[in-house]
């Protein structure tokens, strides 16, 4: 595994800024910047506590309640005398370690009592180990690399270098969109939506593209005589429905003559 | 790529040792981790000593060339030199980031309504069933799309075009003709009613 | 990395043709390119013919094979597969981007260990083991990196919700389940250890 910044080497000790805080002098002179440094890099009470343990080599199995309690009560003092926001918490703690202490001043009542299971340090020295347990987890923990912090994931990029994607559309859509149309039309009531063959509708855009040219174009041409009779009269249907609409010119230069057929204005753009 | 690097002359000044398959696997790293670009002047910060431009340029086109042939490419663009995937591999990589298709607006789609129940119709003819103004871009959009075109122009002043949808619409919505779209009366009968 | 990819059999079904050279090249590209990493479900839709899993983690391992040495690795994680650049790179990358993303504090690293190694927990249990309140401030910073979501609540006054860690914190620290996080210390060598 990779060493990151934080010193793993002794992951025990009390680290500040990465430095082992070594020497923590309890009756002397201590530069005020430096203990807010300090006192502000622990975690809680339990986390001091841990500490002086640490820095003190007390046993953790045996805590000399009289000496832990002394020496917090010092951290707090200053910490109270430096107007260091106090966390409630530590404060809860030096009245749980003076209860553990005077607890012990008392004789022990029952004899039948397992010492271990009576001893009133049992359960601050469970709560000790668990977040010292934790602790060094989460310096591990930070130690692993960390995507972004101590590697890179590779991204090649994807150039989108097709025709830009063009919307579906279904034959459901169209429909809900001319419904849409209908619906608004029915609330402007003035506009009228007629009902119209559809069919009638295809044939008169293709008879007009059949005239796309401008020319003249016979009458029977307009005709695909191969769909039987019904669209036969569809188609003529449209071309009497273009004329009326005047987008078709129907001329007979003699009676019985051949009828031609033209779009009235040929198309100049195309 | 590594292994094939060889070993470039990195530098005119014989004291300065540059590990060249070194610097060669920088260069690809930092390329393949880089979300934009990297110009020559960036990418020459990654050598521990000086290197002079022509020198990675050279290992640039190594690289570029070691990378011929495979789904990936070293390009030089306008910023620098950057890789991309190559555009053949696009269909697979769609696979994995199907992108929703963009959808046509409501203007869009009640416009084509309009002409493939009413055509031909005109631009007038359109904005007055829609009730608002249709913008040329709309009608520009269907037309791009290869779904309407002008099949005449209306004997009337001004001369408006005539719209009507084409094949291709049809072909597009797996029609045959445009009797197959839902049919009109239907959509009347429903207007009659007082459904909706 | 193109060339060296050799034959497979790709399915047992012989009547199925599928060219390896071209799917491992699909597969290489896929992965330099995603942007997360891909699961074995959606490598296999890059193959056109069905293809079975033990085939393409075959493939895989071969690819990682071939970038063995290079700046750059192929990795197994949580979610799946990806290429992440070796950690040794990361000084030279860090050339180009000078700003590294900010350490996370002491608090915030120890209510993840919390939740990495007791999860769910609520917050109540883990302001219980720290023996300080956890703002929701540190909650918060977890969340919004996608290291921790909310799975549940306890069923208990207040119903407190339960977190616990995501896939994408196991992937952002190239593991591929949460037994591969460094094992808890031993409470008894807690208890020996008396040195400083």
């Amino acid at each position: 595994m990779k060493t990151s910044a934080q010193s793993p080497g002794n992951t025990h000790g009390v680290h500040i800024h990465g430095q082992p805080l070594l020497e923590m002098p309890l009756d002397l002179y201590i530069p005020p910047d430096a203990l807010e440094i300090v006192l502000e890099t622990f975690q809680g009470p339990l986390d001091l506590l841990l500490y002086l343990i640490r820095k003190h080599n007390l046993d953790v199995l045996d805590i000399p309640m009289a000496q832990l309690t002394q020496q917090y009560m010092v951290y707090i003092e200053i910490m109270q005398r430096n107007r260091l926001e106090l966390a409630a918490e530590y404060l809860l703690m030096a009245a749980v370690l003076i209860e553990i202490k005077s607890r012990m001043l008392l004789p022990r009542l029952s004899k039948l009592v397992d010492a271990e299971e009576d001893d009133p340090r049992v359960e601050l020295m469970r709560r000790l180990l668990e977040y010292e347990q934790m602790k060094l987890a989460a310096q591990k923990l930070n130690e692993l690399p960390q995507a972004g912090r101590d590697f890179e994931l590779i991204q090649v990029l994807i150039e989108r270098v097709e025709a830009q994607r063009l919307p579906d559309v279904t034959v459901e859509d169209l429909r809900q969109a001319w419904l849409a149309l209908l619906a608004r039309a029915k609330l402007n009531t003035h506009h009228r939506v007629r009902r119209e063959e559809l069919s009638v509708r295809e044939q008169m855009t293709r008879v007009l593209r059949q005239l796309r040219h401008g020319e003249f174009e016979a009458f029977e041409n307009l005709f695909e005589a191969s769909g039987g009779i019904a669209p036969l009269v569809v188609t003529f249907i449209a071309i009497l429905e273009l004329a009326k609409e005047t987008l078709v010119e129907i001329t007979q230069t003699e009676t019985m003559g051949n009828i031609y057929v033209r779009a009235s204005h040929s198309l100049t753009a195309e | 790529m590594l292994g094939q690097a060889t070993v470039l002359p990195l530098s005119e000044n014989p004291t300065v040792q540059i590990d060249a398959v070194q610097l060669e696997k920088i260069l690809e790293v930092a390329l393949l981790t880089a979300s934009e670009p990297l110009s020559l002047a960036e990418l020459k910060k990654l050598s521990d000593a000086p290197v002079e431009n022509h020198i990675i340029e050279k290992m640039l086109e190594q690289l570029a060339q070691e990378y011929t042939g495979s789904g990936v490419e070293l390009n030089r663009v306008a910023n620098g030199w950057r890789f991309r995937a190559c555009p053949e591999m696009q269909p697979y990589l769609d696979r994995l980031n199907p992108q929703k298709p963009p959808r046509y607006s409501r203007a869009v789609m009640e416009t084509l309504a309009i002409i493939a129940y009413r055509q031909p119709v005109t631009r007038g003819d359109i904005e007055e069933i829609r009730g608002v103004a249709v913008s040329s871009q709309i009608l520009k959009t269907l037309e791009t799309r290869g779904w309407i075109d002008v099949v005449g122009t209306r004997d009337t002043p001004g001369k408006p075009e005539l719209f009507a949808t084409t094949k291709q619409l049809l072909d597009d919505l797996n029609l045959r003709s445009l009797q197959e779209l839902p049919p009109l009366e239907e959509m009347s009968s429903l207007l009659e009613h007082d459904e909706i």
